[in-house]
């Protein structure tokens, strides 16, 4: 067992923590944004060090599952800010008692 | 045999949405659902117990443990048309709700006589 | 008696795993017909083609496991969500 | 009422179609013709991907008329929403500057997948359907992010015909060199490399375009009619 092997096995278990906690927080926040922090920010780490840990302990495939990474870094921000803007816009609002809701205030002063 | 009865279940469903209700877009899910049963049930059909899949891609892979590909390039095919079919049928069902402006079979009378 | 010799082998939790995704199947197409809001139907069906595409790799179908994944899951569901946005959301 | 006679006839469909299925056995016996197909196609046609050369290279004619098909279903497509087109009126619908910046971003990315897939459909899973259709996603994403963008529509019926023009002439080759339609005139090559297996490669990159210019038409179409009450 050589040392990528082990990086590799270091990496995928580190992945599917975070996959289970991404899990777990969605089934235990309160409302739609934090669930949504803790289904996307989470899995997001999750997914990309679970590939990258495949990569390792196969050297063949590594520039393919690097390309994989920079490719999840890329989209998977962008859809749940896509996600997190059409909830908004449909009017599913924050749960919670300041009711801080800077999102809406940027966009009245967008359209004034 | 658990695919077999699952992939007939799920057809089944998809012909009760078709017989029994009442909205043209859920026909049509009712629709793609029967095609989703098809496909799980012909590759299904050819699976083989501890098979490989057919694609040769390292030395020393036989033919003798591979899975059946005839249902594969089958199912290929089918998905490919299904889309074709759900297309065609949306905008169908997109022309009517302009023409008539509603998405029941009941209210849709101008062609029964 | 006959419980207790059961181990967990590799085998046994192929077919629970197998097991469970076709029980998910059919339940995520019983949803799909009877809900009647029409987006989560949609979203009902885009289910039934994400687990039918698992299913199909492992009946080692890989080449229908990427059609499904592409064409059932991306795109009928992209193609189902445009019609839906044109015509009305909820099923009378 | 009905739903007792729908639930019937399911009653009476699917014991039937349990009776037909419950005498083919799970996961044994192979057919002949697939056994036949995987014995011979290493040879015969020098792909490795068995599914690529059943439907590129023994059924050619089929997956010819199945990309006629979709061909025929793009087309209907537009002929049934002929002069519904018009500006789509929802307030909603602008996107945020970094959906356009990440659609920019994305849509070669997605291109190259799509290629990289199609490329090597007789090496590896995929194919000219699944390439076409995800290059078709990457323009359904610049469709929602970008608010002006509308596809070429006289660009990709040229890509749809140059592509359909390729796969009929690459089957008449075939026939000039006296043989059958669609059959193989190229070297096979080695097994495993990318220029090999004869002429699949160049019908599968010919079916990639076609399928990926059609959907994109199509997803075109769709998004630029109008909701019709005016």
């Amino acid at each position: 067992m050589n040392i990528m092997t082990i990086i590799g096995m270091l990496l995928t278990s580190l992945g599917a923590l975070f996959l289970l906690l991404g899990a777990i927080g969605i089934v235990r926040m309160p409302d739609m944004y934090t669930r949504m922090q803790a289904g996307t920010k989470a899995t997001t780490l999750g997914a990309m060090s679970f590939i990258l840990g495949i990569g390792f302990m196969e050297p063949a495939w590594l520039i393919k599952t690097i390309l994989i990474v920079v490719f999840i870094a890329l989209s998977n921000p962008i859809s749940s800010h896509a996600l997190a803007r059409a909830a908004h816009r449909s009017g599913i609002f924050p749960l919670s008692r300041e009711n801080i809701d800077l999102y809406k205030k940027d966009n009245q002063e967008d359209k004034s | 045999m658990i695919y077999y009865i699952a992939s007939i279940a799920v057809m089944l469903i998809g012909l009760y949405a078709v017989l029994v209700k009442k909205n043209l877009i859920k026909i049509v899910i009712g629709l793609s659902l029967m095609d989703a049963g098809t496909h799980l049930l012909l590759v299904a059909i050819g699976f083989i117990k501890g098979g490989t899949a057919p694609i040769f891609s390292e030395p020393g892979l036989t033919a003798d443990a591979m899975v059946d590909p005839v249902p594969q390039a089958l199912v290929l095919t089918a998905i490919v048309i299904g889309l074709a079919v759900t297309a065609v049928a949306l905008a169908l069902v997109i022309r009517i709700y302009a023409q008539h402006k509603t998405l029941d079979i009941r209210k849709i009378s101008s062609l029964k006589w | 008696m006959i419980l207790l010799q059961w181990t967990l082998t590799p085998e046994l939790l192929y077919q629970a795993g197998t097991g469970i995704l076709l029980f998910l199947l059919v339940v995520a197409a019983i949803f799909s017909v009877v809900q009647k809001d029409l987006l989560m139907a949609i979203v009902g069906t885009s289910l039934v083609s994400l687990i039918l595409s698992v299913l199909f790799l492992l009946l080692h179908a890989p080449d229908v496991a990427l059609t499904e994944a592409a064409i059932g899951v991306a795109l009928t569901t992209a193609i189902f969500l445009i019609a839906l946005r044109k015509t009305g959301r909820y099923e009378e | 009422m009905k739903k007792l006679l729908a639930a019937f006839l399911l009653g009476f469909i699917g014991y039937y179609l349990y009776t037909a299925f419950a005498g083919v056995p799970f996961g044994e016996n192979k057919m002949e013709v697939g056994k036949d197909y995987l014995e011979t196609t290493v040879p015969k046609t020098g792909a490795v991907n068995t599914v690529t050369s059943i439907v590129v290279n023994y059924r050619g004619f089929d997956t010819l008329g199945e990309v006629t098909v979709l061909f025929l279903a793009a087309t209907g497509l537009g002929a049934i929403l002929f002069g519904m087109k018009g500006k789509p009126e929802d307030k909603h619908r602008e996107p945020s500057s970094i959906l356009t910046t990440g659609a920019k971003a994305l849509f070669p990315i997605i291109v190259l997948l799509g290629a990289y897939i199609f490329i090597h459909g007789h090496l590896t899973p995929g194919g000219g359907f699944q390439g076409g259709t995800i290059i078709a996603t990457g323009v359904l994403i610049l469709i929602l992010g970008i608010k002006s963008f509308h596809a070429n529509h006289a660009l990709l019926s040229v890509m749809e015909s140059l592509a359909g023009i390729t796969f009929v002439v690459a089957g008449i080759l075939g026939l000039a060199f006296g043989k059958n339609f669609l059959e193989n005139i190229l070297p096979l090559g080695t097994p495993g490399q990318v220029l090999s297996a004869g002429i699949i490669p160049i019908i599968y990159i010919a079916v990639g375009f076609k399928v990926g210019a059609e959907l994109a038409g199509v997803l075109d179409t769709l998004m630029s009619t109008t909701r019709g009450e005016e």
